[in-house]
Parts: C-alpha cells; sequence; structure tokens
C-alpha cells in the first residue's frame, strides 16, 4: 500500500477507520479493565470529528477515499447513514452504560456496537457491488452477537437463528444477482455497471432477474414485507440499545444498500420506482395491521418500523419514478426522523423494561401496555418521552415525523399524478390507523393506578434519561424548524435521483 | 449445450434443492447444512459469471471472499445451533417458534 | 405590536403550560393560580388584537423547503375565533379551579387544556395552510387527551381514541387539499388561494372543497362523523365546555366559512354542506330528545346547532353562521358549566335521577334557564338573533324544503331544551341525591356567561364591521344592530319561527295528552338513541380492522421454514412482476 | 469434456439432495463434503484452479470438520422429523424460483473469449484490497461473536434437560477452528 493512496489527512479514512480499528482495542479496554463503556464512548466521542469534517466538505458534492485501487465515496446519501447512526450510536452507548452491565457477554457488546456503527458508514460510501456486499456481511456478522444477546434465554437465541439464517438467505440472492451482474456487464463498479446495463446491446431481462434479487436479498434486511418476518423477534429480543440501533440504522442501511444495487440498473426499466412504491403501501398496510393487536411494545414498535419503511419506500418509489428528489430528500428525512423516534421509542420502552423486570433479575418477562400504567407517577420523564415517541410516530404535529411524512405527502402530490395523489392518501390513512395502537401506549403511561409491575419497580439511573431526554428534544426541534435537517436530506435526495440518472 | 450453461443449470440446481432443504428441513444443523449447498451455488454461479465476462479471475478472487464470509456465517450458525442445542436440549425448529404472531 | 400581540395570545397558553408543568403536582394551589392567570391573560391580549385586524399577515417566517412560509393573518375571522376560544377557554379554566379541586394529576389537565387554547388560537389566526392543518392536528390530539384525562376508565380512553380517530379521519380530507391546493398554486398562503381559485381547474377546485367539507363534518361532528362527540362526553365537563361545545367544534364551521368563496363555484358544494348541515341538525335534535344523559343531551344539542350553522353557510349566509357561533359559544359554554356544576353537586349525570334540583341550587338553576332559553332562541337572548339570521338566509337563498326542515329543526330544540330543564330543575325529585349550589369560581364564570348570553346580540354591527373590513374575498353586507333589529322583528317569518318554538314549548307541556302521537314516534326514538345506525357502521368498521388485523398475525408463524418461503415467494411475486411489465 | 461435466454436475446434485435425504446428520454433512469436493473439481474444469483449491480445503475439508464437530457435540438426532411446511408447496416454491430465474436468464449466458485481466493475486491483493480490508474487521467481529456465544465463564443456571457436563466443556474446543478457520481462510 502506498502512502499516496492512504493519505492520513483524508477524513473518510478516519471516519470508517477510527472505529473499525478501534473496535478490538475496546473489546481489551474491556475484557483486561473492564472499561469497555468508557473506551467506547471515547472512540465514538472521537469519531464526530472527522464527521464534522466530512460533513463540511461533502457539502452538496461528495468526497472519495482511494484504498487498493478501490474508491469509497462519501456522497448525500452516505453523509445521513453515517449522521443518523453515529448520533444513535452515542447515545446508545451511554444509555446502555447500565443496561448491559453485569450482563455476561458486556466486554463484547461494546467492541461490537463500535464496528458497528464503522461498518454501516463504510456502507454507505461503497461504489463497488461486492464491496457493499462486503460491508453488507460484515454489518450483519457484527449485529449477531448483538441480537442473541441474552445467549442464556431461550427466545433470544431463537430470534438471532431465524436473524442470522434468513439474512444469510438474502445474501446469497445477492450474490446471484451480483453473478449475473458480473456476466453481463464484466465489472462489479456501480458506474461502469451502469454505463454499461443503460446500453441497448446488453441483454435486458437477466438484469431484471439480477434487480429482483437485490431487491429481495437486501429487502430481507431492509424487512420489506414478505421478507420481514425476522424483525418483530429480533427487535423485541435483542437488549433495547440494540432494538433502538436495528430500528433505526439498520435496516436503513439494508435499504440503501437496496438503491445503490438497483440504482445501478436505473437504464434496464423504470419500473424500479413503481415496484419500490409498491413495497412501500404493503410495508404501510401490513405494518400497520401487524402492530394493531399487539400486546407487547417492543414486538408493537417494531412492527411498526415495517411501517415507517413503507413511508421511506414510498417516497423514494415517487423520486425515482418521477425523477424529483423532493420526495427523495423527505424521505430521507423521515429515515432521519424514524431513526430518531423509534430510537427513542425503544430507548424508552427499554428503560421501563429495565427498570421493572431485568434489574430484578428478570430478562424474560416482555413489557406489556398494562405494565406501562401509571408509569408516569415514579417515572415522568420516561413517561413524557415515550408519549413523544409514540405521537411522533403516529404523525402528530409539532414532532419530526409529521413534517418528514408531510414532506413526502407534498412531493407526492406535486408530480400531479392521480394514482400518486392516491397512494398518499392511502398513507395518510395508514398514519391515522397507526393512532389507534400509538395512543393506548400514551393513555397507558398516564393511567393513575400504577400497574403491579410498575409499583414494583427501581430506580431509574440518569445515564439512562439522559440519552431520552436529547432525542425527545432533537424529535421536537425538527418538528418545529423542519429545515433544519435540510442540509443533510437536500444533498441525499439529489444525489439519489442523480444516482437512478434523472 | 456449453459448459458454461451446464455449469448455469447446477446453478440453478443447487438453489433449488437448498432453498428446498432449508423449507423442509427441521433440524437445526441441516438448515445450516441447506445454507451452505446455497453458498455453494452462489459460488459456482460467481465462477461461471466470470467465466462468461472473459473476467474469471475477478470472479474467482470474489468467490474467496465469499467462502470466507460464508464459513464464517456458517460457524456462527452452528455455535448459535449449540447454543439452542444447551439451553433447551433440542435442534427442531419447531421447538424454536416461541415469538410468533 | 400587533405581531407582540399575536405571538402574546398563542404563546402565552403554552407558557402557562410550561409553568404548570414545572411547578409540579406537589403545589395544586400554585397550579390552579397560574393557570388562571395565563388563561385570563391570554383572553385579554387576543381582545386587544381587535382594534388591530387587518387582513395583512403581521408575522411572515419563511420555513425554506417545502414548507412554506409561515404566517400569521390577524383578519376579522382569525381575531373573532381566537378570541372565542381564548375568552370561553379561560372562563372554563376559572371554573376548573372549583370542579378540578383535589384532581392528583391537575398539572397534566392544565397543561392540556392550556395547549388547546394556544393551538385554538393558533388554527384561527395562522394564513398558512400548512400550520392550519398542524394545529388542526394538535387540537384533534389535546381532545384526545383530556377526553382520555380518567384513563383508568376505559370508557373514557375509548372515546378519546374515538375522537382522536375520527377527527384524524377528516384531518385527511384537509391534508389532501391543502397538498393539491399546494401542489397547484405553489404557495400555502390561504389569501393566495382565495385569491387565485377561480383560476384552478373545476375538478380539482371540487376535490378541495370536498375534502374541507369532510374535514369540516368531521371536526365538527357533522353528519355522518357525529358519533364521537356523545362518546366525548367521559372528559371533565369544564373539557366538554371548552372543547365540545365553544371552541374545538367551531374550527369546522371556521374552516368552511374561511374557504366560502372559493368554493361558493363549485357545483353541488353548497347544496352538499346544507345537506350535511341540516341532517345533523335534525338528527341530533332528535336525539338530544330522548337522551337521557344531561351532558349527552347537551352534546347532541351542539351537533344540531352546528348544522344550524353549517346549513346557513351552505345558503350563503356566512355572516349569520359567524354570529351564530358566537352566540351558540356563549349559551353553550354556559350550559356545559352550569351541567358540569349540577353534575359537580349531585354526583350523576342521568337525568333520570335528577328533578327538582332547582330549589337546592338556585342560581345554577337561574343561570341553567339563561342559556337555555337563548339555546331555544326566546327573544331579547342571543340565539334568537342568530338563529333568526340563519332562518332569514335560510329562506333567501336556499330552497324551500331546506328552509322547512330548519323551521322544524327550530320547534325541535326548543322541546328537547325544556325537557332537558324540566328534568333536572323542576317537578319532584326522583331520587335522593345530596346537591350543593355553585361554587364561587364556577359562579364567577357562570355570571359572565349568563350575562354574556344576555348581550352579546348587541354585537351584531361591530361583528359585521369587523368581518366586512377586512376580508377582502367574502362578500358581506353592512348590517347595523339597530338595522338587524328591525329586520328581524318586521319579518313575518319571525313570528312564524317564534310560533313554531312556541309550539314545541307547548309540546312538552301537553306530553301527556300526546300518548297516541309518542307511540308513533317510538320508533324514531328507538333509532335515535341507537344513533340510527351511526354507532353500528362504526363499530362494524372497527372490527373489521381489528378482525383482519387478528387474522394478519396468523402470517407470523415464527417458523423459520415459512419465514424462508415468505422470502422465496417475494422472489417470485417480483421476478413476475418484472419480466411481465417488461 | 462437456459430458464429464454435465455427469458430474448431476452428481454434485444428487449429493446435495442426499445430504436432505440422510437421517444422520453425520451422513448429511458427508454428503454436502462430497458436493463440496465435486463443486472444486468442476471449478477446476471451467479453469478457476484457484477457487478450486480452496473450495476443496474449506469447502470440503474444514467445514465438514467444523460440521463434525457440531454434530458430536451437539448429538445425533437421527429421528427423522415430518417437515413443518408440506413437501408439495416446498416443491413447488423452489421449484417455481428456479424455473423463473432460468427462464429470465439462461438464454443470454454466453461465455465470452477470456479477456486480457490481471492475475489472480493481483485481481485479490490489488484490485480488492479493500474488501481483503473489510474483511479483516468482519473477522474480528466474527471471533468475537463465536466468543460471545460459546465461551463460558460459569455453568449456566437454568436447562431444561440436563446437559451433560462433557458437552459443556466440549464447547470450548469450537471456538479454536472457528478462528483458525477464519485465518486459513484469509491465507
Amino acid at each position: 500500500m502506498s502512502t499516496e493512496q492512504f493519505a492520513l489527512d483524508n477524513v473518510l479514512l478516519w471516519l470508517i477507520g477510527l472505529p473499525l480499528v478501534a473496535a478490538p482495542l475496546v473489546y481489551f479496554a474491556g475484557r483486561l479493565f473492564n472499561l469497555g463503556r468508557w473506551a467506547a464512548l471515547g472512540v465514538i466521542g472521537l469519531t464526530w470529528i472527522p464527521f464534522v469534517i466530512a460533513a463540511q466538505q461533502v457539502g452538496t458534492g461528495s468526497i472519495s477515499l482511494v484504498v487498493e485501487g478501490m474508491t469509497l465515496r462519501m456522497d448525500g446519501i452516505s453523509l445521513v447513514l453515517a449522521a443518523i447512526a453515529l448520533s444513535l450510536g452515542t447515545l446508545v452507548v451511554v444509555y446502555s452504560n447500565r443496561y448491559v452491565a453485569h450482563e455476561e457477554n458486556e466486554d463484547k457488546y461494546y467492541p461490537m456496537l463500535v464496528a458497528l456503527i464503522g461498518v454501516i458508514t463504510g456502507l454507505g460510501c461503497a461504489t463497488d457491488l461486492f464491496n457493499l456486499w462486503v460491508w453488507f456481511e460484515a454489518m450483519a456478522i457484527s449485529s449477531y452477537l448483538l441480537v442473541a444477546f441474552y445467549r442464556d434465554q431461550p427466545a433470544s437465541l431463537e430470534a438471532g437463528l431465524k436473524y442470522l439464517v434468513q439474512s444469510a438467505v438474502g445474501s446469497v440472492l445477492v450474490l446471484l444477482g451480483m453473478a449475473l451482474v458480473l456476466a453481463l456487464t464484466g465489472t462489479m463498479n456501480l458506474a461502469e455497471i451502469r454505463a454499461v446495463a443503460g446500453q441497448p446491446a446488453t441483454p435486458g431481462l437477466p438484469l431484471l432477474a439480477a434487480g429482483a434479487l437485490f431487491v429481495i436479498g437486501f429487502g430481507v434486511k431492509a424487512a420489506l414485507v414478505p421478507m420481514h418476518t425476522w424483525l418483530p423477534d429480533a427487535h423485541s429480543q435483542a437488549p433495547s440499545g440494540i432494538s433502538a440501533m436495528l430500528s433505526g440504522v439498520v435496516i436503513e442501511a439494508g435499504l440503501i444498500a437496496l438503491l445503490r444495487a438497483v440504482a445501478s440498473l436505473a437504464g434496464v426499466t423504470l419500473s424500479w420506482g413503481v415496484l419500490l412504491m409498491g413495497f412501500g403501501a404493503l410495508n404501510m398496510l401490513a405494518g400497520n395491521l401487524l402492530a394493531l393487536r399487539q400486546k407487547h411494545v417492543k414486538r408493537m414498535l417494531a412492527f411498526s418500523s415495517l411501517s415507517h419503511m413503507g413511508y421511506m419506500l414510498l417516497g423514494l418509489g415517487i423520486a425515482v419514478y418521477v425523477g424529483q428528489s423532493a420526495a427523495a430528500a423527505g424521505s430521507f428525512f423521515h429515515l432521519i426522523n424514524h431513526g430518531l423516534m423509534k430510537g427513542l421509542a425503544f430507548l424508552a420502552a427499554g428503560a421501563l423494561l429495565y427498570v421493572l423486570f431485568i434489574k430484578t433479575g428478570d430478562h424474560h418477562s416482555p413489557l406489556t401496555i398494562s405494565d406501562l400504567g401509571g408509569a408516569a407517577r415514579k417515572y415522568p420523564i420516561v413517561a413524557l418521552t415515550l408519549s413523544i415517541a409514540a405521537l411522533g410516530l403516529g404523525g402528530l404535529p409539532p414532532f419530526a415525523g409529521f413534517m418528514s411524512k408531510w414532506q413526502i405527502f407534498v412531493a407526492g402530490f406535486e408530480t400531479q399524478n392521480i394514482v400518486i395523489d392516491l397512494l398518499v392518501i392511502f398513507a395518510a390513512l395508514n398514519s391515522v390507523l397507526s393512532l389507534a395502537y400509538y395512543a393506548p401506549i400514551v393513555n397507558a403511561v398516564y393511567r393513575q393506578e400504577p400497574s403491579e409491575a410498575v409499583t414494583r419497580g427501581q430506580a431509574l439511573s440518569w445515564t439512562m434519561s439522559l440519552p431520552l431526554i436529547l432525542l425527545a428534544v432533537a424529535i421536537v426541534i425538527l418538528g418545529l424548524w423542519p429545515s433544519l435537517l435540510a442540509w443533510l436530506t437536500g444533498p441525499a435526495g439529489t444525489a439519489l435521483v442523480k444516482a437512478f440518472g434523472g | 449445450m456449453t459448459t458454461l450453461q451446464i455449469a448455469v443449470i447446477g446453478v440453478l440446481g443447487l438453489i433449488g434443492i437448498g432453498l428446498y432443504g432449508l423449507l423442509i428441513a427441521r433440524n437445526l444443523i441441516k438448515v445450516i447444512v441447506a445454507l451452505q449447498v446455497l453458498v455453494k451455488g452462489a459460488l459456482l454461479a460467481l465462477v461461471a459469471a466470470g467465466l462468461a465476462s472473459g473476467k474469471l479471475n475477478l470472479g474467482q478472487s470474489l468467490a474467496v471472499m465469499v467462502i470466507v464470509v460464508d464459513t464464517v456465517v456458517a460457524v456462527i450458525g452452528l455455535a448459535l445451533a449449540l447454543q439452542v442445542k444447551r439451553r433447551m436440549g433440542t435442534l427442531d425448529i419447531k421447538d424454536l417458534s416461541t415469538l410468533k404472531k | 405590536m400587533i405581531q407582540a400581540l399575536i405571538l402574546l395570545t398563542m404563546g402565552l397558553p403554552w407558557l402557562g403550560g410550561l409553568a404548570v408543568w414545572l411547578t409540579t403536582n406537589k403545589h395544586p394551589r400554585a397550579q390552579h393560580t397560574l393557570a388562571v392567570v395565563f388563561a385570563v391573560a391570554t383572553g385579554s391580549a387576543a381582545l386587544l388584537l381587535l382594534p388591530y385586524a387587518s387582513a395583512t399577515p403581521a408575522i411572515v417566517i419563511p420555513l425554506g423547503g417545502l414548507f412554506g412560509d409561515l404566517t400569521f393573518t390577524p383578519d376579522g375571522l382569525s381575531v373573532f375565533l381566537a378570541i372565542i376560544a381564548t375568552v370561553v377557554g379561560s372562563l372554563a379554566v376559572i371554573f376548573s379551579v372549583n370542579y378540578m379541586h383535589g384532581d392528583k394529576q391537575l398539572g397534566r389537565y392544565y397543561e392540556l387544556v392550556l395547549l388547546f387554547i394556544g393551538a385554538m388560537a393558533g388554527l384561527a389566526l395562522t394564513g398558512s395552510l400548512l400550520f392550519l392543518f398542524v394545529f388542526w392536528e394538535v387540537t384533534a390530539f389535546c381532545s384526545f387527551a383530556l377526553i382520555a384525562f380518567n384513563n383508568d376508565d376505559p370508557k373514557a380512553v375509548a372515546g378519546g381514541i374515538k375522537a382522536l380517530i375520527i377527527t384524524s379521519l377528516g384531518g385527511v380530507g384537509l391534508l389532501s387539499g391543502a397538498l393539491i391546493i399546494y401542489a397547484q398554486t405553489g404557495s400555502y398562503q390561504i389569501a393566495a388561494f382565495l385569491e387565485r381559485a377561480e383560476t384552478l381547474p373545476k375538478e380539482v377546485l371540487a376535490l378541495v372543497a370536498f375534502g374541507f367539507l369532510i374535514a369540516a363534518a368531521a371536526k365538527s361532528a357533522q353528519f355522518p362523523f357525529q358519533t364521537w362527540l356523545p362518546d366525548a362526553m367521559e372528559a371533565p365537563t369544564p373539557v366538554s365546555a371548552l372543547i365540545h361545545a365553544a371552541t374545538m367544534v367551531n374550527a369546522g364551521v371556521y374552516l368552511l366559512a374561511r374557504f366560502f368563496p372559493a368554493f361558493e363555484g363549485v357545483a353541488g358544494w353548497t347544496t352538499a354542506v346544507m345537506i350535511v348541515g341540516l341532517l345533523s341538525a335534525l338528527l341530533a335534535g332528535l336525539m338530544a330528545l330522548v337522551a337521557t344523559d344531561l351532558k349527552r343531551a347537551l352534546a347532541y344539542s351542539t351537533v344540531s346547532q352546528l348544522g344550524y350553522m353549517v346549513y346557513a353557510i351552505g345558503a350563503g349566509g356566512v355572516y349569520a353562521s359567524q354570529f351564530h357561533l358566537l352566540s351558540h359559544a356563549v349559551f353553550k359554554a354556559l350550559l356545559f358549566l352550569a351541567a358540569g356544576a349540577v353534575i359537580h353537586g349531585v354526583g350523576t349525570r342521568d337525568m333520570r335521577q335528577m328533578g327538582g334540583l332547582g330549589s337546592r341550587m338556585p342560581f345554577t338553576r337561574t343561570v341553567f334557564v339563561i342559556g337555555a332559553l337563548a339555546l331555544a332562541g326566546i327573544p331579547i337572548f342571543n340565539g334568537f338573533w342568530s338563529k333568526e339570521l340563519i332562518l332569514e338566509a335560510g329562506l333567501h337563498e336556499g330552497s324551500l324544503w331546506a328552509y322547512g326542515v330548519a323551521f322544524f329543526c327550530a320547534g325541535l330544540t326548543a322541546l328537547y331544551t325544556l325537557r332537558m330543564v324540566y328534568l333536572v330543575f323542576f317537578g319532584k325529585p326522583r331520587s335522593h341525591l345530596h346537591a350543593h349550589d355553585a361554587q364561587p369560581a364556577m359562579k364567577v364564570s357562570l355570571g359572565l356567561l349568563a350575562l354574556g348570553s344576555v348581550t352579546t346580540w348587541l354585537l351584531a354591527g361591530p361583528l359585521s364591521e369587523l368581518l366586512k373590513s377586512t376580508l377582502p374575498f367574502h362578500e358581506f353586507h353592512e348590517l347595523r344592530t339597530g338595522g338587524m333589529i328591525q329586520e328581524v322583528i318586521t319579518q313575518p317569518a319571525t313570528l312564524a319561527a317564534l310560533a313554531v318554538i312556541v309550539a314545541g314549548g307547548l309540546l312538552w307541556w301537553q306530553r301527556q295528552r300526546l300518548t297516541g302521537l309518542t307511540r308513533m314516534l317510538q320508533g324514531l326514538a328507538r333509532m335515535a338513541t341507537n344513533s340510527f345506525g351511526f354507532e353500528a357502521i362504526n363499530r362494524g368498521v372497527i372490527r373489521v380492522t381489528q378482525s383482519t388485523a387478528e387474522a394478519l398475525r396468523v402470517t407470523q408463524t415464527g417458523l423459520l421454514s415459512w419465514n424462508v418461503a415468505g422470502i422465496a415467494i417475494g422472489l417470485i411475486v417480483v421476478l413476475i412482476l418484472l419480466a411481465w411489465g417488461k | 469434456m462437456s459430458f464429464l461435466f454435465a455427469a458430474l454436475t448431476v452428481a454434485m446434485l444428487l449429493c446435495a439432495f442426499l445430504a436432505f435425504r440422510a437421517r444422520h446428520l453425520i451422513v448429511s454433512a458427508l454428503w454436502l463434503a462430497g458436493c463440496s469436493a465435486i463443486l472444486s473439481i468442476l471449478m477446476y474444469l471451467l479453469g478457476a484452479y484457484w477457487i478450486a483449491v480452496i473450495e476443496l480445503s474449506v469447502g470440503a475439508g474444514l467445514v465438514t470438520v467444523l460440521f463434525v464437530f457440531a454434530i458430536s457435540i451437539a448429538g445425533d438426532e437421527s429421528a427423522e422429523f415430518r417437515s413443518s411446511i408440506p413437501r408439495p408447496i416446498a416443491l413447488i416454491i423452489s421449484l417455481v424460483s428456479i424455473i423463473l430465474l432460468g427462464f429470465m436468464t439462461i438464454s443470454s449466458l454466453i461465455a465470452l473469449p477470456p479477456a486480457t485481466e490481471a492475475t489472480f493475486s493481483e485481481v485479490l491483493w490489488q484490485q480488492r484490497g479493500l474488501d481483503m480490508l473489510v474483511q479483516s474487521g468482519l473477522l474480528f467481529a466474527a471471533v468475537v461473536g463465536i466468543l460471545g456465544l460459546l465461551s463460558e465463564a460459569k455453568v449456566p443456571v437454568e436447562e431444561k434437560k440436563t446437559a451433560p457436563a462433557k458437552e459443556l466443556q466440549a464447547g470450548r474446543p469450537v471456538v479454536k477452528p472457528a478462528t483458525a478457520a477464519a485465518r486459513e481462510a484469509k491465507a
């Protein structure tokens, strides 16, 4: 490796490399000195420095890093992914301080989390199809242990196993798609594939098959509807910090991998946008209906992730279909907001799970809606933040979720296409339907009669409250001032439309 | 029929058999065997794709990495299976369907 | 100055909410004081806005991107609605000091009430469609949270969620309308839309118009969305007065009035509005006649009176509708609060258990009767004048059958009002209830509202002047108070209406003699108690949704094999779609 | 050549199929090894010498060893269950997927003459160097993951069926081959 390629002043190298290189150090710090949590916090804190510099350098363009003949390029889309991974990651590390303390695998938790953040940042920057797959697999492998973290719990193992098998099947499908692309275009570089795939001489049908394989293969991770079945199990059984990461970052990373891969085949057909919109509608409806009768809070939140993935897919589909960046920007805004809101919801629910059950040594009991009863009197911060998260997810103003949905909807109506208009109205109706399961959460926490679990509950530590407060404040601020993140979502939307050739 | 086409049929066969095995298998270790069969299909597909595009070395080097990654996945899967056996005393996936609805 | 006043009108309640929150439930006395101070200050700020009313936006905050400008326009209609919301709101807060005494979650109560008042003021004052929708949803949320305030009571929770779902469902109409407007005009400004409405394609404008009608009907509990309002009576009574009589339900009427100039020309729209209004007035009137729960009877009468206002808008009488809105806000708030005093005093809402309470709570009886007379439309009280104006507008613009129905409803109103008053305050006591009269803070609110019920009609002239001078797109005729009196008194229709009202009243006195008629009406009464089947439709929709959701849960088998099958099936479907689409 | 190739392909598919028919897990693992070995021959015939060697050593060798290890620890549950979803459905699903894939792809795949290309190691180390770097991160994650899943600090308290203590201790050795596998595969 030459010095030129590994120029240490390249900020991208630091941004991706730092967490990856530091992960083993975090492991040893945890293993030998029991300092894993602080080492992790330090590493992630340091990673913010290259992130801020990178964010300034990217602007509306991109920055790249050449490693061994391959390029990593950070554009708007990667920046969005890095931003949400890093923000949520930081808060999850703080939050987990108590949550996983004294657990058997605490020393392995933090290095995996740090590695996960680095890998997801890298995944966003891949410019090579196969490289994308390697990052993708690295992400999956880093998260298996985190899902099956409570390895003495059968349910946790079951969730981990389903996650592993379904991810592996998805990854094989992606590989098949890649083989098809390689056979027909002779390259793995996304830009070169695009150039070749758009030519009329290239046979279209096998590339369509490749696209389908990508959509399904990456769609397993992105939780598109018939492939979503691992998600409720994994999200509900993982430690709550990890549930937040899975729901707020990992499935979105799957979505972005899907977009990158499919974008390279944009020239083959115009129907990718339609496909995305179709999956969007399916996800919204199925997610909401599956969540409606759910009594376990974390499972309900997991199902609602499906419907939120649906909103993002809808916006992205519109953007791809009509080549309009506003809808994509709305989707990326919703991606960030969903990360914040769902992260908050999982962390707040997890805080209750922790003080009501886990702290007393009960890893088995799920948190049900009735357990939430009257939590407000004993845990006012958790109750308030959980309510904010639930209402934000339900799309009520003045929280961030409303604004991003609105942006998607407006962009949809701006196309003046009657089918898209109907889809948007369908999405709005789904939003109303979702209130039917978010509202009871709010009612439950403000009951006067505390539930049995709450009366037995333990005290809550400030390290768990702090991330909740920060996230809630962010959600409210973004809801009141939605253009605050336009610098992030705007370029991402433009980058997406550009990637699809708009 | 050219060797390439036979290879493609081989790929499809492996994928089909692997999928079928995955769908009917009840034993966790067999599930992982099925995953391995699927991966073998992908490997052959990559080599065949290298051949088809005239870039065999590229196909080979991708396949190498796939072997590594999927061996790792298989090992983690086996480790999970062992842990399942240890905690629950069974490898039957029907006993592993407590999380539903 | 005007900017500061607008910000105060909206911001004070929210600051008050924050202050109450910071005081915590350990200091209930401070919470009461803070809430009252902030509510009254808000009302005063809104009143001070009056001289500054104008059609130009006072505050413009660009938000960038697809979010347009956040504007606040203090025109006549906005200021008028803001004043009603904040002044009636502050009276409800004063009333709460006694009513909510000793509640364990006092902080949450006041926070939500103040948030609600602020949101309502915002809804009235904003000139941006996006923020109209924002405040629309915030009020929906507040009403949900306040109806379900007693979270331990499943009925309250169900009522709250029902209100939230139905009003949000209607909100989708507003949302689509607003989005269409933005897509067509590139702006969220209401004024810009009203100006350019005629240039929009006819069918697009019709979509917007009917979308807004759906939204208004859901919010104002009009046909066919009226079912949420009676269930909302689980809320604490001051909240019912605040949300379900005086302010939130007015938002729908406000919406229709605000956009009337744009939609006037849409084919069939005015007729649809009239039909919605009349059906609501008629059905709700009948339901009020058979209701046994005091608050429900009042709720039905609210739906019925709102029906009148909607009918008036359909008939082109925007001014009459707004004038009735004012009267109704005052006398209905009075009735609700007085009912609250009764409920607080005797501890039940069932009118069958009351009776003869008048002698034991004379003050409450007096003010309730004043409110009832206003509701029934007896001369001198404010309800008389506004109702006559509506009937007059109906006679001028609408078709005769519609006028006939409205006429009939006037009699119906008198009938159910008299029944209510009689059941509660007169006759023989039907059970041994402990009763005490209104407490001091309650008396303040009730007294002021009773005064209002007798006097607000004198504001007819100034209101007309206010609306006429600041709303460029509505064509208001000048109307002075003196002119109105003359107009109403000299109209022969007025006498006819009065006759109907008196006849309605007499019907109650002669109820024993009319047993034959009563028996004839029994079927109707049974239908009325069952909300004419709309409850059944609601329940059906809910049941279908729930059972679909339950059935769908089977797909989450938890079995790895089926999970993998899901992936394979997804692949097959996508492959087929793509190959076929090619 | 073509005939040999076809015959070997059929043999490979047969091995794969028999891996699911086998009653004993250990036999199943051995059929998989056979499948893998034939696959490596096929790759060799296709001219992919490097990958053939690696597949033979890792796929047929190492993975089989791992399976045998795992099975010996977990115990060979020879009882044959009824499959959890009806076999015809499974058959239809898998057949339809591959037929569709085949229909969409097979006609367009024609072997091109080999392009002038860098050597295998050049491609692997210079063109795909980033992949190798990412993979080392991935291997780290894998090692920690396996450690996390299998290392036993203390004897677990709750067990449904009493797992013999021998198995618990035997849990450890699996870790070593795994890391060794990783190292070997990387090399």
